[in-house]
């Protein structure tokens, strides 16, 4: 099984290597091709590994030591147990489908074979993350999506708002990465070790003290590669990326992997009830945040974003309250509807020449009818709609929040559960239906690839059936994790609770179809709603970018001038160079002593000797009074 | 009335005087020849110079072999006294002019040498040096003083420009007046001592106790200010800078090395053994002394703008440092003053002769003194050796190791932290780092910076084999002075040690 | 009043500090060199009558030397002021000051 | 040989520059190149000779010098200096080997090869005077490299880089004056061996005011702030040659001495003094960092930023447990390739328009994409990434001094990002966006020379980033017997706890086993 997991892991490396090799050559598409074969294959290997791992085995093995020194030993170790497997074939399934799309997508882009190489090693730091079986394995995995998605992020490089949108998301991982450092470190120094199995069974010896603040700083990683609030703002700039990099990244895996951290953690996080209601309260409040923003914002990439963000607070709310089996549930299967979503909203684009604001679009159902289907298909399964993936792991997270008696929470997803069905087709009709306010552009909307579309048709499938697979994924990850089935156990309010929640959702649906189905124009700022102050405060995302930047970048900027101009400059060298100049002046100033006249060059001999003798003599006074 | 003498010939022991009289020898012999057959040439002279000089050191080795096997041998009516640090400064003093006088072979003509006076008055002076450090009587100290001062003064005469008429004027005139104070001093000891032998003089005070501590300190007073012109400490030093751009830079480095060298030899004698009965009226004095000097002068020194205008201010700096060791007072002190000076010369050899080598006839247009930096300027480029070389005199004298001065530097801070002198120590050491900033900007005029037309004709004008020769010799006893080190202090050590120093 | 040591050495100090004076104050070289010798003579008679009041040689032996000793500085002394004033025809100190700093 | 082969890797590059005064102009860069590796063969042969397992000094030589002061003529490598020695000669072989320069090349490659003996002597020396010999003269050939073909401010630039050393050299010099006399007090010889200095035991109050001397010499040269001005203007006027040296070895001089002088001569010291250094370690990594951000020009980013991560260094190194001071030690590695890497790689660019500055560039990714690659990964070297060479030594720096404060190695911490701050943004503004400089557009990628020397350097960035081992492990070995070391000799309560024993240890060799 070995050879398999090496396969599933290095697979991805190779294409990306593969791939880099052509990077500078003009497109090929047997590029894109291998690189897909590869990722196909590792798909294959992950397969045959959660085969396996059914079969109730597990897969662990160490590659070779990475650091040792002192007390610290760090493998290359890596674990395929029933945890990991689930998300390698997450991460597999939809970047296979992401990669055989974008050879579609990226068709008439220059930089094809470069994607390439960036999007396989994408896959390869993501399946490090999950296979590893140590923290510091997380944390290359972790660093190494972070790097990824910069170079993706960045992608066109030549677009200020793309490269600027990658620094911000490096930057803002990378503050949190430090708190995921810290809880490392913490939990070196406690435990001795930062191997999974080891730390997960020692952890109980500890302080709960200590505990707590390993969770917190672990927690605090995972805020900033999920994207949660405050550390939310990246991802929505995140759209600068091509978008299968959306689909693959900003959907289904990366900000997925502090879900997966806090779920991999369980046994810490187990122990620190506070701490995980502190995150559940943060998810709860992400959720509704971010359903929010999205309900006016006119970028339809921007909008699938703060879905995401939105269903991340979910799958927090869930980690938070100790069901992470059920966040794991979620994440999978917001996985393959959200990447669904977003290669959606890519044909879309590519339809509509990068056109993003959905009040251009309109009526395109007609020209692009597989899309439409797609799209609808998975906004239905984000909204929760039985029997879609979405209701058996949305709902859930929202009984989970019932039956563990967090009311306020409860009622925050469920109003989150409306606002996401509003907002989700609000996009869609606005994208398909109503007048094809394109033409007023000159835009000609065209069909994206055959192969594209069947590319994307196994998300389809999944986004709608992976709710099946409900029982045996739980019985699956119930060898590792809390096994509490949560079932509201009064009957009658179980069904009122379906029942209501459903009835809510679809009214939300129906309203933002009669709201906008029927849109013909193309706003511009004038009506009263876009005047309102709640319109206004969600339409500039609670003005905390800005904030941002008028607390930190800028301040950070100003002050980073003055260290160098002021500080470094003008206080530090200028001091130095001070003393230097200083002692050079008394030189300057001193140097007419010697004025070559004889007359004073006797004068100083004779003033030398008689101030010695004044010495001379103030010191006998002196020696006769102290001795006498 | 007074006793007549009767005196044994063999107590005389007469050969405590031969080195001396091996010079003056010399000196006579040179002017016999000339009278005897005018119009030699000048290597002649430098020869015979050389020869005696050679025979000088012969006599002093011999002495030091007698000494280590007997102790300090004393002659003479027990005016001459040749103790380790005697024999050891006559040593350096005979080397060092030996090192010296072959630069007299330079390729142009120069005045003073067609003379052949000029060689004999320079035997004349060693002469004097050698009498003023064999001895602790202070007539014998006065008469060697005064006979090498007016030598010298006439040398630096001899060079014949206008300003070496005024360094001589200058410095005579300086000169009188701390014999002056040197006569007044000594008057002082002898009126409360009886004594014109320090040995006894000491003895006497301490007996005493030393209630006349106030004449004593006032004599003290006179003798710092007269040494302190020979060594050039501030705020005696005036005469330095003025006396080395007038004279040529031959002379000009000879001053930097062997009348110092004698002058500290009787400052040794001198002041030490009030420093060690405790007298702290002299410690700060020359505390204070000291590091003035070395601060004051490397200031001045940095702005210069004339290279042999700052060697001058460097060696009253590398004076003041060396001063350190008599106020320290201690074996190790004193080992590394003379480790210093022997290793000072030899670089400060090098660095003279360069300039020696650079000498040109007349100033150009604009040119202000005889050897601006601007003299210099991207030397690496028309003279990459001579650059070199010079590099190496500068990295040495600023104490980069593993160059020659850097031993002895090391040597003397390092007596300074045993002795307790640990803020003297850091001073020294930092004092170290204002000099390498006017040694460096010689090096940054002769590395970096690009010729200047009209200046490069002069690097090597005065070249001849020899002075080549001479600063191949510095050279190698710059670089690898390392070597010599372990071997010098020994014998150094022994000597001071055994003369109770 | 019987004249004792004490009055040669105020003498001799008075005569020193006279000497010192016009060191500092003369212009002229040949003035300056009267002023060394006066320094110089000074100690002489102070040595001449220590020699005297305690019964040594040695001071005189040393006053003699000084006086030795001043006759050369003397002949070197004109020798310069001869060539010096043969140079630039005159003997003021101020006019000698072409090296400085 | 191999018993003299220290002496071999000192004196053959000094041997062979004087030589090269005979060779002429057009072959002195086969020589030059020729010279430095056969000198860098030579030092892999070191390493193949070099007993990972012995933490002890290996190849030790000694042969009097002065005697009579003490002073021998002592060498001897251990798993600390090893690498560093190993890196040296690496760095001049790749420096001479890219070497652009035009103008008086000859000059160049003879004094860069007295700078390579100098550059060996001092990371091999085991005589303190022997060392600060090295120590020194390595001032010399590099004042010569920055002041002959540096730029407009060269002069001042090197007078100031070498008068600021010299005079913190000095201070430290007394030091080791004082250090050899307290030896003298306890056994009546002189010795300037710092195997033999390992041996004593200071009172506290002495160790506090050797460390201070000890600690100027040393930070200056690192450069710690506040002494670390004269480094901009030592890497903005030195040619890209004169950088690459002066950031890859020169600098790890400083914390080098550190690891061999302050932390075992001074335990109660170090201890004494962890939290202040640690405090201007923490100024050094963000106060640099903000002003690497500040900066205009990119090589002036690439110089403060050294400042920047010399800061972890010293923060690992005061750490005083294993972890932190390997860390150090192999971040001294990481940090000579990466910066090296990035100083060559801003003289590529500054051969070709001859300007560093940032918004002279912009979108050069387009026109040269290889340049563009290669700088990126260096980058995200320097950034810290995991699985390049510089990630392994800062997380073990932090991580070692998380042990001995929370708060300092969080506040130390936000390393990662300013340092990504200040990286990605120069990257950004040179390498990103539109080519808006017509000059750019006609500019040509990396060519051979320039690869020949970055290729190697980017593979032992990603090759020790992924399997540090070969190195580390040696490094821990001996490590582990300095701070062994320090624990025996801790007289301190707090120093005792600070510095942890490892005795219990299996495996670990007790202070009189290993020196």
């Amino acid at each position: 099984m070995e050879l398999y997991l090496y396969i599933a892991l290095f697979a991805p490396l190779v294409g990306s290597l593969y791939s880099s090799l052509f990077a500078r050559s003009p497109k090929s598409q047997q590029v894109g091709i291998i690189a897909s074969g590869l990722l196909f294959t590792s798909f294959v290997s992950s397969t045959i590994l959660l085969t396996y791992v059914m079969g109730g085995h597990t897969v662990h093995t160490e590659m070779m030591t990475w650091i040792a020194t002192g007390d610290l030993y760090i493998p290359f170790g890596f674990v395929v147990d029933q945890v990991s497997v689930v998300m390698m074939m997450v991460v597999t399934i939809v970047s296979t489908v992401v990669h055989v799309y974008s050879i579609g997508y990226m068709d008439h882009d220059k930089g094809f074979n470069r994607f390439f190489a960036w999007l396989s090693a994408f896959v390869f730091s993501m399946m490090v993350l999950v296979m590893s079986d140590n923290f510091a394995g997380l944390f290359i995995g972790w660093e190494g999506v972070g790097l990824c998605s910069w170079g993706l992020i960045g992608f066109w490089y030549h677009k200020e708002s793309a490269t600027w949108a990658a620094n911000e998301a490096f930057i803002m991982n990378r503050i949190a990465d430090l708190g995921m450092l810290i809880g490392i470190f913490l939990v070196y120094w406690n435990v001795g070790s930062l191997q999974y199995d080891v730390v997960f069974s020692e952890i109980g010896n500890l302080q709960p003290v200590i505990i707590t603040w390993i969770g917190i700083f672990l927690f605090i990683g995972a805020m900033g590669k999920s994207a949660q609030f405050p550390l939310h703002t990246w991802l929505a700039d995140a759209m600068e990326g091509p978008t299968p990099v959306s689909a693959l990244i900003h959907a289904a895996t990366m900000v997925t992997a502090g879900v997966y951290l806090v779920v991999r953690a369980n046994p810490i996080y187990d122990l620190i009830p506070n701490v995980g209601i502190f995150i559940a309260s943060l998810g709860a409040f992400v959720a509704l945040f971010a359903a929010s923003m999205a309900l006016v914002n006119r970028d339809m990439k921007r909008i699938i974003a703060y879905s995401t963000l939105s269903q991340l607070g979910y799958m927090f709310v869930a980690a938070g309250l100790g069901a992470y089996w059920v966040a794991l549930f979620h994440l999978m299967a917001h996985a393959f509807f959200k990447a669904l979503l977003f290669l959606g909203a890519g044909n879309v684009m590519h339809a509509m020449h990068d056109e993003l604001d959905p009040f251009k679009m309109g009526g395109l159902r007609k020209v692009m009818k597989g899309t439409f289907v797609m799209m609808t298909l998975a906004s239905v399964a984000l909204a929760g709609i039985y029997p879609f993936a979405g209701f058996f792991s949305k709902d859930l997270i929202l009984e989970v929040g019932f039956v563990e008696h967090h009311y306020v929470i409860y009622t925050v997803l469920l109003l989150t559960a409306g606002l996401t069905a509003f907002y989700s087709f609000r996009l869609v009709a606005l994208i398909f239906h109503g007048e094809e306010r394109y033409k007023l552009f000159g835009i000609h909307p065209h069909e994206a690839y055959k192969f594209m579309l069947v590319a994307m048709s196994p998300l389809l499938v999944l986004a709608i059936i992976a709710g099946s697979f409900k029982m045996t994924y739980f019985q699956l990850v119930m060898n590792l994790l809390p096994a509490t089935q949560y079932h509201v156990h009064d009957h009658t309010t179980f069904w009122i609770m379906t029942i209501g929640t459903q009835l809510f959702v679809i009214a939300a649906i129906l309203f933002a179809y009669k709201k906008y189905s029927n849109w013909s124009s193309v706003p511009d700022g004038s009506s009263a709603m876009e005047k309102s102050f709640f319109y206004k405060l969600l339409w500039n995302q609670y003005y905390i970018p800005k904030m941002y930047e008028e607390i930190f970048a800028k301040p950070y900027a100003e002050l980073s001038r003055i260290a160098w101009k002021q500080i470094d400059l003008k206080i530090v060298d200028a001091t130095v160079d001070a003393i230097a100049n200083g002692i050079y002046k008394t030189g300057e100033n001193t140097r007419d002593i010697q004025n070559g006249n004889l007359s004073t060059m006797l004068r100083w001999m004779v003033v030398g000797l008689v101030v010695l003798s004044i010495l001379a003599v103030a010191f006998t006074v002196g020696y006769n009074v102290v001795g006498a | 009335m007074l006793e007549p003498i009767h005196v044994a010939l063999g107590s005389l022991n007469i050969a405590t005087l031969a080195p001396m009289l091996i010079a003056v020898v010399g000196a006579l012999s040179i002017l016999i020849i000339d009278l005897a057959k005018g119009g030699l040439h000048k290597s002649l002279y430098v020869m015979i110079a050389l020869l005696f000089l050679l025979l000088d050191l012969g006599a002093l080795v011999d002495f030091g072999g007698l000494f280590l096997k007997n102790g300090t041998i004393l002659g003479f009516f027990d005016v001459m006294l040749m103790d380790g640090i005697a024999i050891m400064s006559q040593i350096i003093i005979v080397a060092g002019s030996m090192l010296f006088i072959p630069l007299a072979l330079t390729s142009k003509r120069f005045h003073e040498y067609d003379y052949p006076e000029y060689f004999a008055l320079f035997l004349f002076m060693i002469a004097g040096f050698q009498f003023m450090v064999a001895t602790d009587n202070l007539i014998m100290i006065f008469i060697g003083l005064e006979t090498a001062s007016l030598a010298l003064y006439t040398l630096i005469a001899l060079h014949n420009r206008s300003k070496s008429f005024e360094a001589a004027v200058k410095y005579f005139t300086m000169g009188a007046l701390a014999a002056g104070f040197y006569a007044f001093g000594s008057m002082i000891l002898y009126a409360i001592s009886g004594s014109v032998e320090m040995n006894q003089i000491a003895t006497i005070l301490a007996e005493d106790h030393y209630s006349n501590i106030g004449y004593v300190l006032l004599s003290m007073a006179f003798m710092i200010a007269a040494f302190g012109f020979k060594l050039s400490m501030v705020p005696f030093h005036t005469w330095t800078p003025d006396v080395y751009e007038g004279s040529s830079a031959a002379l000009a480095g000879y001053m930097s090395i062997v009348p110092k060298i004698a002058a500290f030899v009787v400052a040794m004698r001198l002041f030490e053994f009030l420093v060690h009965s405790g007298v702290a009226w002299l410690q700060v004095i020359l505390y204070i002394g000291v590091v003035v000097t070395m601060t004051a002068s490397n200031i001045w020194a940095l702005v210069q703008s004339d290279v042999k205008r700052m060697l001058a201010y460097s060696s009253i700096s590398h004076a003041g440092f060396v001063m350190a060791a008599v106020l320290i007072g201690t074996t190790q002190s004193n080992t590394g003053l003379f480790l210093y000076w022997a290793l000072f010369s030899f670089t400060n050899l090098g660095a003279f002769t360069m300039i020696w080598v650079n000498r040109q006839k007349n100033l150009l247009p604009g040119q202000s003194s005889d050897h601006p930096y601007e003299k210099f300027s991207g030397m690496v480029k028309t003279m990459p050796m001579g650059a070199v070389m010079m590099g190496l005199f500068m990295l040495s004298l600023a104490g980069i190791p593993p160059f020659g001065l850097f031993w002895g530097k090391m040597y003397m801070i390092g007596s300074a932290v045993t002795s307790g002198y640990t803020v003297l120590a850091l001073i020294m050491a930092l004092n170290s780092a204002i000099a390498g900033y006017y040694y460096l900007k010689l090096i940054v005029f002769m590395f970096m910076k690009e010729p200047m037309v009209g200046y490069n004709q002069f690097y090597f004008m005065n070249a001849s084999l020899s002075l080549k020769t001479i600063i191949g010799i510095a050279a190698v006893g710059t670089i690898f002075a390392v070597f010599a080190v372990n071997p010098l202090l020994k014998v150094i050590t022994l000597f001071v040690y055994n003369s109770g120093y | 009043m019987a004249i004792t040591l004490t009055h040669y050495l105020v003498l001799a100090s008075v005569l020193f500090v006279i000497g010192l004076i016009g060191v500092m104050r003369r212009k002229n070289l040949l003035m300056l060199f009267f002023a060394t010798e006066i320094l110089l003579n000074a100690t002489n008679i102070a040595f001449a009558a220590i020699s005297h009041y305690i019964g040594d040689l040695s001071g005189q032996m040393f006053a003699f030397f000084i006086i030795a000793i001043a006759a050369s500085e003397v002949a070197i002394g004109l020798g310069l002021l001869i060539v010096w004033y043969k140079r630039t025809g005159k003997i003021d100190l101020d006019q000698m000051n072409s090296m400085r700093g | 040989m191999i018993d003299h082969i220290l002496t071999l890797l000192i004196f053959f590059p000094a041997l062979a520059a004087m030589l090269g005064f005979v060779v002429t102009k057009d072959s002195i860069r086969a020589y030059g190149i020729a010279v430095a590796g056969i000198e860098f063969l030579l030092s892999l042969w070191l390493w193949y000779a070099y007993d990972p397992m012995v933490s002890g000094m290996q190849f030790m030589e000694a042969a009097p010098l002065i005697p009579a002061f003490g002073i021998n003529y002592l060498l001897g490598v251990d798993g600390i200096s090893l690498f560093i020695i190993i890196l040296s000669t690496f760095f001049t072989l790749i420096g001479i080997a890219s070497l652009t320069e035009k103008r008086r090349i000859k000059d160049l490659i003879i004094t860069l090869l007295f700078l390579e003996m100098t550059m060996v002597g001092v990371f091999a020396a085991l005589d303190a005077i022997v060392f600060y010999v090295f120590w020194e003269f390595s001032l010399v050939p590099m004042l010569y490299i920055i002041g002959a073909w540096g730029g407009p401010l060269r002069i001042y630039a090197s007078v100031k880089f070498f008068l600021y050393t010299f005079t913190g050299s000095l201070v430290m010099l007394v030091g080791m004056l004082f250090m050899a006399y307290f030896y003298y007090q306890a056994t009546g010889q002189w010795s300037f061996a710092i195997l033999e200095w390992y041996r004593l035991i200071l009172p506290e109050n002495f160790q506090l005011w050797l460390f201070v001397a000890f600690f100027l010499g040393f930070a200056i040269k690192v450069p710690m702030f506040p002494f670390h001005t004269w480094l901009p203007y030592a890497h903005g006027q030195a040619p890209t040659i004169g950088s690459v040296i002066l950031a890859a070895i020169l600098l790890k001089m400083g914390t080098y001495a550190f690891v061999r002088f302050s932390l075992p001569l001074f335990p109660d010291a170090s201890v004494f003094f962890m939290i202040p250094i640690a405090v201007i370690a923490i100024i050094m990594i963000i106060y640099t960092a903000m002003v690497a951000y500040a900066q205009e020009d990119i090589k002036q980013v690439v110089a403060y930023s050294s400042i920047s991560h010399m800061g972890v260094i010293i923060l690992g190194t005061f750490a005083l447990n294993v972890e932190g001071v390997s860390g150090s030690v192999f971040l001294m590695l990481a940090h000579g390739v990466v910066s090296g890497a990035l100083f060559l790689l801003v003289g590529v660019i500054y051969d070709r328009r001859h300007t560093k500055l940032m918004s002279e560039f912009g979108g050069l990714a387009s026109v040269m994409p290889r340049y563009a690659t290669i700088f990126g990964i260096m980058m995200m070297a320097s950034v810290g990434l995991p699985l390049t060479i510089n990630f392994v030594g800062e997380f073990l720096s932090l991580l070692g001094f998380y042990k001995q404060s929370h708060m300092l190695t969080l506040t130390a911490g936000t390393a990662i990002i300013v340092g990504a701050i200040y990286m990605l943004s120069a990257y950004k503004k040179a390498f990103f966006g539109n080519v808006t400089n017509e000059e750019n557009k006609k500019l040509k990628d990396i060519n051979k020379t320039e690869l020949v020397g970055l290729i190697p350097l980017t593979i032992v960035a990603i090759w020790l980033g992924v399997y540090p081992k070969p190195i580390l492990e040696p490094i821990n070995n001996s490590v582990e017997s300095v701070i062994q070391l320090m624990h025996d000799k801790a007289q301190s309560a707090e120093a005792k706890v600070r510095i942890p024993d490892l005795s219990g240890k299996n495996g670990t060799n007790t202070m009189q086993e290993a020196y």
